[in-house]
C-alpha cells in the first residue's frame, strides 16, 4: 500500500519520516507531506488528497469537525508535547511583573493553550463557556494586568528578549536550543486533554493501512527514536 | 548533515525553479494580455470600454490585495479541478499563477502607457486595427519595460513560492521555512537563501540582458 | 466600387473648426470656420505662420483630429462621423508623413516602411519587393537594416516618408516633410511625389515653410492665418497677386521682393533734391514673361535699367517673376507705362537719391 | 458579535494603515534614490560606476530574493536595534521597510529608464550635474511612471503587511489569517477582504489619478 | 579670467573623426578628417546632404559626441578630453538648439526655457524677468504656461531657441533651428540671432538646409560631404565661386543658377543652323554688382538682352547675383567681353535655337 500523510513542520514531520523508514520494510510507503498551516491538511484530507494526517490533538479536531463539518475520524493517539514558559528575565512566575508582557502562539489552538495553562497556573481566569481555544478577549481577571503579545509559535523563542516570558511549544524550544527540563520556569501540567492524534476519513477506519500505520507509530523502534531525540520533551502516549 | 541536505537542496530547487517557471509563464500567457487590456480600454484609449476597464481594475485590485494565505486557500476547489489536487508542487501553481497575473497585469500596463502618444497616432493614421496596434506597435515598443517587468515579477514569484507550504508545496522557500525556520537549522536557512540569491540574480541578469538586447532606442550614454 | 470611388479622392473642409479644450484655462481656438476643397489628383501646399492651424487642418483629413464643428469629407464620406472599420478603411488610402517622423524604435528602416503593409494584410511575398523599392527610391538602401537610433535626422524623414508611400495611398498628407531635408534630397524627394502624383493621380496635401517647395510642386496653395484660411487657389495665381498680407510676406523671399538693405535704408516715399532713382517692382507673369523686356525698354526707349533684385522662376510650366529695378526718376512713368503696355505689372516702391 | 468586531476591524485597519503608510514613505525615501542610482549607474550612464552599481544590485537581488518570513527572522538584531523591539506593529515596520527599499527600487529603476535619451542629453548639454539631471530632468521626466511604481509598491505592501503577524505586527492581513481563516470566522474574512479591497482600491485610484495628473506628455486618446 | 577667455572662444576642429560602431556590423565612419576653424563672434553656416555628418560634427562642439580621432577645441580648451566639472564648465558657454527639440514635457515653456538658468545656479529673481524676456522675443508670451504636448511645431522649436539663449552663452550651436519655422518666424529668429551675435559677440555654429538663412545671416560657411568637409570660407566667397559640385547643386536654388525647363528642353552645346540664341550665366559681385550693366550693354552695344533667370540678393553686406540671360548668338563674344570688363563673371550654358 502507498498512502500520503499530512503533518505539520516540527516533530510531526520528523516523527513521521521515521514511521515512514519503520513502516517501508513492513509492506507501507508513506508519502509525509509538510503543511505549513492547520487548515489545509483537514481540508486536504477530508477532500480525499491525502489518506491519514497527524499533526493535530483531540481538541483541535472537534473544533474544526464543529466548523467546519469534516467527517473526520481519529484512529489512534500519538504523542503530546506539553508546552512551557520560558523567560530569559525571570525565574519563576512569582517574579512576572505587574504589566509584564508575555508571548502566546497567534494560531487559535496554540494561543488558547497557552491561556488555558497561564489559568492553570493562576495567572489569569478565563470567561466561562470558552472551551479549549479562548482568545485574549476571554481574559476576565487579570490580577497582573499582563499583557499578551500573540507571535508565530516559532518565532516565539526568537523573541524572548522582547519578552517577559512566553509560552513555547515544547518542539520549538528544544530546536531553538532551550532544554525544556531545565529553562522552563514552568510547565503544562502532564494530564492535559492536547493528546495528538492521527485521523482519516469516516469509513477508512477498517482499511488495513490504517492498521500498518498505526503499528509502524506504535513501535517501539518509534517511542526509542522519540525518547532518544527529544530528551523526554515528547511524550508519547503508547 | 550536508550530505542529506544536499539532495534536498537539488531538489528544492529543481521545485522552486518548476512552480516559478511554470507559473511564471502561465502568469505571463494571461497577464500579458490583461495588462494590455487594462492600458487600452480606459475611457477614450483604443479599446475604450471604461466600465469592462473599471470591473476588471476592481477584480484585479481584489485578487492583489487578499493576502497570500487566503487566496491559496479559497480558491482550493479551483485548484483541485484545475490540478486534479489541491496539495503539492504542481497544485501550488495555480495560487501562484492566480496571484501572479495581476500582478504582472499591472507591471505590463504601465510599461505599455510609456509608449509614445505619437507611435499610436502614426498606426492609427495606417488604418491599423486596435489589435494591429497592440500586436505591432505597443507591445514591440514596450518590450524593454515589459521585459523588466516580468523580470521583477518573476523574482517577486520566486518569494511567493515561499508561501505556498501551506498547501504542501515544497521549493526552496519552503524548504528554508520548515528546516531554517521552524526547526531552526540556520545552516539551512543560509543554503537556502544562497541559491535563491543565485537564482534572483541569474534571473535579473537575464531579464536586464533581454531588455538591453530588444531595446533599439538610443543609448543614453553617448558622449559623456 | 470602393476603390474606383476613392480613386477621385477629393478632400472637402466645411466650415471646420477645432478648439481644443486646456486644463483649467480657455479653451484655444485653433480652427475656425475653414472651407477649402482640394480636387483630385492636385498637389496643394498649405503655408501659415508657426501656430496657425496647419497641421491641425492636415490631422482632420485622415481623423488624427476631430472637428468640433463643420465637416471634413474624404472622397465624399466624412471623416469626422466614421468610427471603427469605416474609418479605417478611409485611412488605408490616405498616407501620412508626420513632423515628429514617429518612427518605432523597434523596427528596422525596412521593418517601419512595411509596417503599413503589415498592417493593410499584404502578403509577404509583395511586401519584401515593394519595400525594398521604396527605400531605394529615398536613397537608403544601404541602411535597410539600420534601426532610427542610427540614422541622421534627414535619413529618419526620408523612411516617414517611404513609409507614407508604402500602401500606394490615394491620398498623401505631407508634414513638412522635407524641411529636414537639403535642397537636393528636396528635389529628390519632390520629383518623387510629383512622379506619383502624375503617374497614379495621388492627390497631395502638402504643409511647407519653403517656398521653393510650393513653387516647385504645388498646383495649388491655402493660406491660414489664425485658423482661418484667408487665402487659397492656383499657386501660380497666388505668386503672381498674393492678396493677403501674411502672403506677401512670405512669398517676398522666393520670388525677389525684398528690397537689399542697402537700397531700403536709402529709400524714400517722394522724390529727393537733385538727381534720383525711382525704384520699381515690375511682375513678370504671362506670355510676355521671357521676352527681352528690359533690354528692348533700353534699347527702344534709351531707358537705363538698373537691376537691384529680383528673381525669374518658373510656377508649374509658367514662368514668372519678380524684378526690383530703379531707373532715373524723370523716365519712371515712361518706362513703366511702356511695361504695362506689355502686360507686365508695376509698382512704384519708392525712390532713392 | 459584530459589535466586537468592529472596533477590531477598526483598530486592524489603523495598524496596516499605520504600518503600510510608515513603510511606504521610509521606503521611497530610500527606494526611489536607491532606484535613480540603479538606473543611472550602470556602465556609460550618467553616474557611470559599474562595480557599486553591481554590488548594490546584488544586495537589492538578495534582499529580494529571500522569503519574507525569512528575511524577518535575519534582521531581527536590526530590527530591535531601530524599534527598541523585535516584535508589535511599530517593529513590524522595519522589515516591511527593508523589503520595500529593493522592491521600490527596482520600480523606480524601471521608470527613469524609460526617459527619453535626448532629455538628458539636453540637459547634459547645458552643463547640469548628474545629480542636476536627476532632480530637474529624470524624476520630473519620469514621475508618472514612478507613481504608478509606488502605487503598485503600496498594494504589494499591503499584501506583505499580512504577513508580520508572525512578529505581532496585527493590522488586518493577520486579522483575518487568525480570525477569519484560522477560527473559521467566515464574517471576519469576508469584511476584512472587503476592507482590504477597498483599501487598494482607493490606493489605486489616488495613484493613477496622481500619476495623470502630473503626465504633462501628448494624450493618446485625441481622435480616434 | 575664464569668462574673459571665453568670450572669444573660437571653436577649432582639428582632423577629427568619427566613427560609430553597430551591433554586428562594420562600424560607420560618419566624419572623417575634418578640420575647421571658427573665429570668434562669426556665424559660420554648415551645410551638406542628409547624412552627411552635419549634426556629428556639431555634437562634438559641445562632447554630446566624442571625436574617435582628431580633437575639438573650443576657447583653446580640448573637449574631447574634458571631463566632469570642466566639461561642465565648458557647456555652460555653450547653448544648443537640437533638432528635435528635446523639450521636458514636464515643464511649461516658462519652465522649459528657465531649466538651464536653474542649473547654471543663478538667483530666481534673476530667471524670471530673463525669461519672460526671451519667451517675448521667440513671440510666445501668451504660451508661457503652456505644456510642450499642447503647442504646435513651431511653438516647440521657438521653445527651444530661447532655451539655448537662455543663459547668455558664448557659443551657439544650432541644429536645424529655423527649419521647422515659417519665413516670418525665420526673419524674426535670424534677427534676433544676428543682433546678439553682434551686441554679445556670439559666436554661432548653425547647420540649416535653407541656403537663404546661409545668405542672410552666415558670415562664413562650411560644406560637408560624405563626412569631409569638401569646402570652407567666407559665405560670400563660396555664393561667388562655389568649388565643390554639392556646393553648386545646393546654391543653385538660392542664386537662379538653375535654368528654366522651358530653356533647359531646348539648350544644345553648339549653336544651331539659323537664328540662335547664347544662353550665358552672369554671375555679380563686387563693386559693380549693383551698376545697370544690362541696361549699359543695350545702350552702349545695342546688344539686347533676355533675362531668362535670376536672383540677386545680398549677402551680408555684398550685393550679389546670378543672371541667366540669352543674347543673339553672333553677338555673345561681344558682350561677354564688355562684361568681363567691367569685373563680372560670365559662363557660356549653351545655345536655344
Ligand atoms: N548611432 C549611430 N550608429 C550608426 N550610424 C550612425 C549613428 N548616428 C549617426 N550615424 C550615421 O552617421 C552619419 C552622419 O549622421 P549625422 O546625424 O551627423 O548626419 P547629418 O549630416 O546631421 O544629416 P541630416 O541632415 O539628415 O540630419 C549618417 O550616415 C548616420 O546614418
Ligand atoms: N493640445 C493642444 N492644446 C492646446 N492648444 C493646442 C494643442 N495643440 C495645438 N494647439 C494650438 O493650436 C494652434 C495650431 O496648432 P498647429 O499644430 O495646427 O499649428 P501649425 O500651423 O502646424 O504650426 P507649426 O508650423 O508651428 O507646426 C497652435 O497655436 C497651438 O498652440
Ligand atoms: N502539534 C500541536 C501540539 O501538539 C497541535 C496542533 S493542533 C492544530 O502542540
Ligand atoms: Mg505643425
Ligand atoms: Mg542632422
Amino acid at each position: 500500500d502507498q498512502i500520503k500523510v499530512g503533518v505539520s513542520p516540527g516533530e510531526h514531520a520528523e516523527i513521521m519520516e521515521e514511521v515512514a523508514k519503520i513502516a517501508a520494510p513492513r509492506g507501507l510507503e508513506i508519502d509525509v507531506i509538510e503543511f505549513s498551516d492547520y487548515v489545509v491538511p483537514n481540508q486536504a484530507l477530508a477532500d480525499g488528497d491525502i489518506q491519514a494526517n497527524s499533526f493535530q490533538h483531540k481538541p483541535y479536531l472537534d473544533n474544526q469537525v464543529k466548523d467546519r463539518g469534516f467527517d473526520l475520524v481519529p484512529v489512534a493517539t500519538t504523542i503530546t508535547t506539553p508546552m512551557g514558559v520560558y523567560s530569559s528575565k525571570i525565574d519563576s512566575l512569582d517574579a512576572l511583573p505587574e504589566g509584564a508582557l508575555v508571548g502566546i502562539p497567534n494560531d487559535p489552538t496554540n494561543g488558547g493553550r497557552a491561556l488555558l495553562v497561564l489559568q492553570d497556573l493562576g495567572q489569569i481566569t478565563l470567561a466561562e463557556g470558552t472551551g479549549l481555544t479562548p482568545t485574549v478577549l476571554d481574559v476576565s481577571e487579570n490580577p497582573k494586568g499582563i499583557k499578551f503579545r500573540e507571535l508565530d509559535a516559532a518565532q516565539l523563542p526568537r523573541s524572548l528578549a522582547d519578552l517577559d516570558a512566553a509560552l513555547i511549544n515544547t518542539n520549538y524550544a528544544l530546536a531553538s536550543g532551550l532544554n525544556p527540563k531545565t529553562d522552563a520556569i514552568a510547565s503544562e501540567k502532564a494530564d492535559n486533554p492536547y493528546v495528538n492524534i492521527i485521523v482519516v476519513r469516516n469509513g477508512d477506519q477498517e482499511q488495513p493501512w490504517v492498521k500498518a500505520l498505526v503499528e509502524a507509530y506504535h513501535s517501539p523502534e518509534l517511542k526509542a527514536f522519540i525518547d532518544e531525540k527529544y530528551q523526554g520533551s515528547v511524550i508519547t502516549s503508547w | 548533515m550536508w550530505a542529506n541536505l544536499i539532495p534536498l537542496l537539488l531538489e528544492a530547487t529543481l521545485q522552486t525553479l518548476y512552480m516559478v517557471a511554470v507559473s511564471g509563464v502561465l502568469g505571463t500567457v494571461f497577464g500579458l494580455p490583461l495588462g494590455v487590456f487594462l492600458a487600452t480600454s480606459q475611457r477614450g484609449e483604443l479599446l475604450s470600454s471604461p466600465l469592462v476597464n473599471k470591473v476588471l481594475g476592481l477584480v484585479v485590485n481584489a485578487t492583489r490585495s487578499v493576502p497570500f494565505i487566503i487566496l491559496v486557500v479559497a480558491i482550493i476547489p479551483f485548484t483541485r479541478a484545475l490540478a486534479g489536487t489541491s496539495i503539492g508542487t504542481t497544485a501550488a501553481i495555480v495560487p501562484l499563477t492566480v496571484a501572479a497575473i495581476p500582478f504582472i497585469a499591472r507591471l505590463v500596463e504601465n510599461a505599455i502607457r510609456e509608449v509614445d502618444s505619437g507611435l499610436i497616432e502614426a498606426a492609427r493614421a495606417m488604418g491599423a486595427t486596435p489589435f494591429q496596434i497592440i500586436r505591432k506597435v505597443l507591445i514591440p515598443e514596450a518590450l524593454p519595460g515589459i521585459t523588466l517587468g516580468l523580470t521583477l515579477a518573476l523574482v517577486s514569484l520566486i518569494g511567493y513560492s515561499a508561501m505556498v507550504g501551506a498547501v504542501g508545496g515544497e521549493g526552496l522557500g519552503d524548504l528554508g521555512i520548515r528546516y531554517g525556520y521552524q526547526r531552526f537549522m540556520p545552516e539551512v536557512m543560509a543554503a537556502v537563501v544562497v541559491i535563491l540569491v543565485v537564482l534572483v540574480q541569474l534571473v535579473q541578469s537575464v531579464g536586464e540582458g533581454i531588455a538591453r538586447a530588444v531595446d533599439r532606442r538610443a543609448p543614453r550614454n553617448r558622449g559623456r | 466600387m470602393r476603390v474606383e470611388q476613392a480613386q477621385g479622392a477629393a478632400i472637402t473642409f466645411d466650415r471646420v473648426e477645432k478648439s481644443f479644450a486646456q486644463k483649467g484655462g480657455a479653451p484655444v481656438m485653433a480652427l475656425a470656420d475653414c472651407s477649402l476643397t482640394v480636387e483630385p489628383g492636385t498637389i496643394t501646399g498649405i503655408i501659415g505662420r508657426s501656430g496657425a492651424g496647419k497641421s491641425t487642418l492636415l490631422r482632420m483629413v485622415n481623423g488624427l483630429e476631430r472637428p468640433t464643428g463643420g465637416r471634413v469629407l474624404v472622397g465624399g464620406r466624412d471623416v469626422g462621423a466614421a468610427t471603427g472599420a469605416e474609418l479605417r478603411e478611409i485611412r488605408r488610402e490616405v498616407g501620412m508623413i508626420f513632423q515628429h517622423f514617429n518612427l518605432l524604435a523597434s523596427r528596422t528602416v525596412f521593418g517601419n516602411v512595411a509596417l503599413p503593409l503589415e498592417i493593410a494584410g499584404r502578403p509577404k511575398a509583395e511586401i519584401r519587393p515593394r519595400v525594398e523599392d521604396l527605400i531605394a527610391r529615398v536613397g537608403l538602401e544601404a541602411l535597410a537594416d539600420r534601426y532610427p537610433a542610427e540614422l541622421s535626422g534627414g535619413q529618419k524623414q526620408r523612411v516617414g516618408i517611404a513609409r507614407a508611400l508604402a500602401t500606394g495611398p490615394k491620398v498623401l498628407l505631407s508634414d513638412e516633410a522635407t524641411s529636414a531635408l537639403d535642397p537636393e534630397t528636396t528635389r529628390t524627394v519632390l520629383r518623387l511625389l510629383a512622379d506619383i502624383n502624375r503617374d497614379l493621380g495621388l492627390t497631395i496635401l502638402l504643409i511647407t515653410h519653403e517656398m521653393g517647395v510650393l513653387r516647385d510642386i504645388a498646383t495649388h496653395m491655402a493660406v491660414i492665418d489664425g485658423g482661418r484660411i484667408v487665402e487659397a487657389g492656383p499657386t501660380y495665381d497666388i505668386f503672381v497677386r498674393p492678396a493677403h498680407p501674411t502672403t506677401r510676406s512670405f512669398l517676398s523671399g522666393v520670388t525677389g521682393v525684398t528690397l537689399p538693405a542697402f537700397v531700403a535704408n536709402r529709400l524714400r516715399p517722394a522724390p529727393p533734391e537733385g538727381h534720383s532713382q525711382e525704384v520699381i517692382r515690375i511682375t513678370f507673369a504671362g506670355r510676355h514673361a521671357t521676352d527681352p523686356m528690359l533690354a528692348r525698354l533700353t534699347g527702344e526707349l534709351g531707358i537705363a535699367v538698373n537691376i537691384l533684385a529680383g528673381a525669374i522662376e518658373e510656377i508649374g510650366p509658367h514662368p514668372f517673376g519678380n524684378l526690383l529695378v530703379s531707373v532715373e526718376t524723370g523716365r519712371g512713368a515712361e518706362a513703366r507705362a511702356y511695361l504695362e503696355r506689355h502686360q507686365l505689372l508695376t509698382e512704384v516702391l519708392g525712390y532713392v537719391g
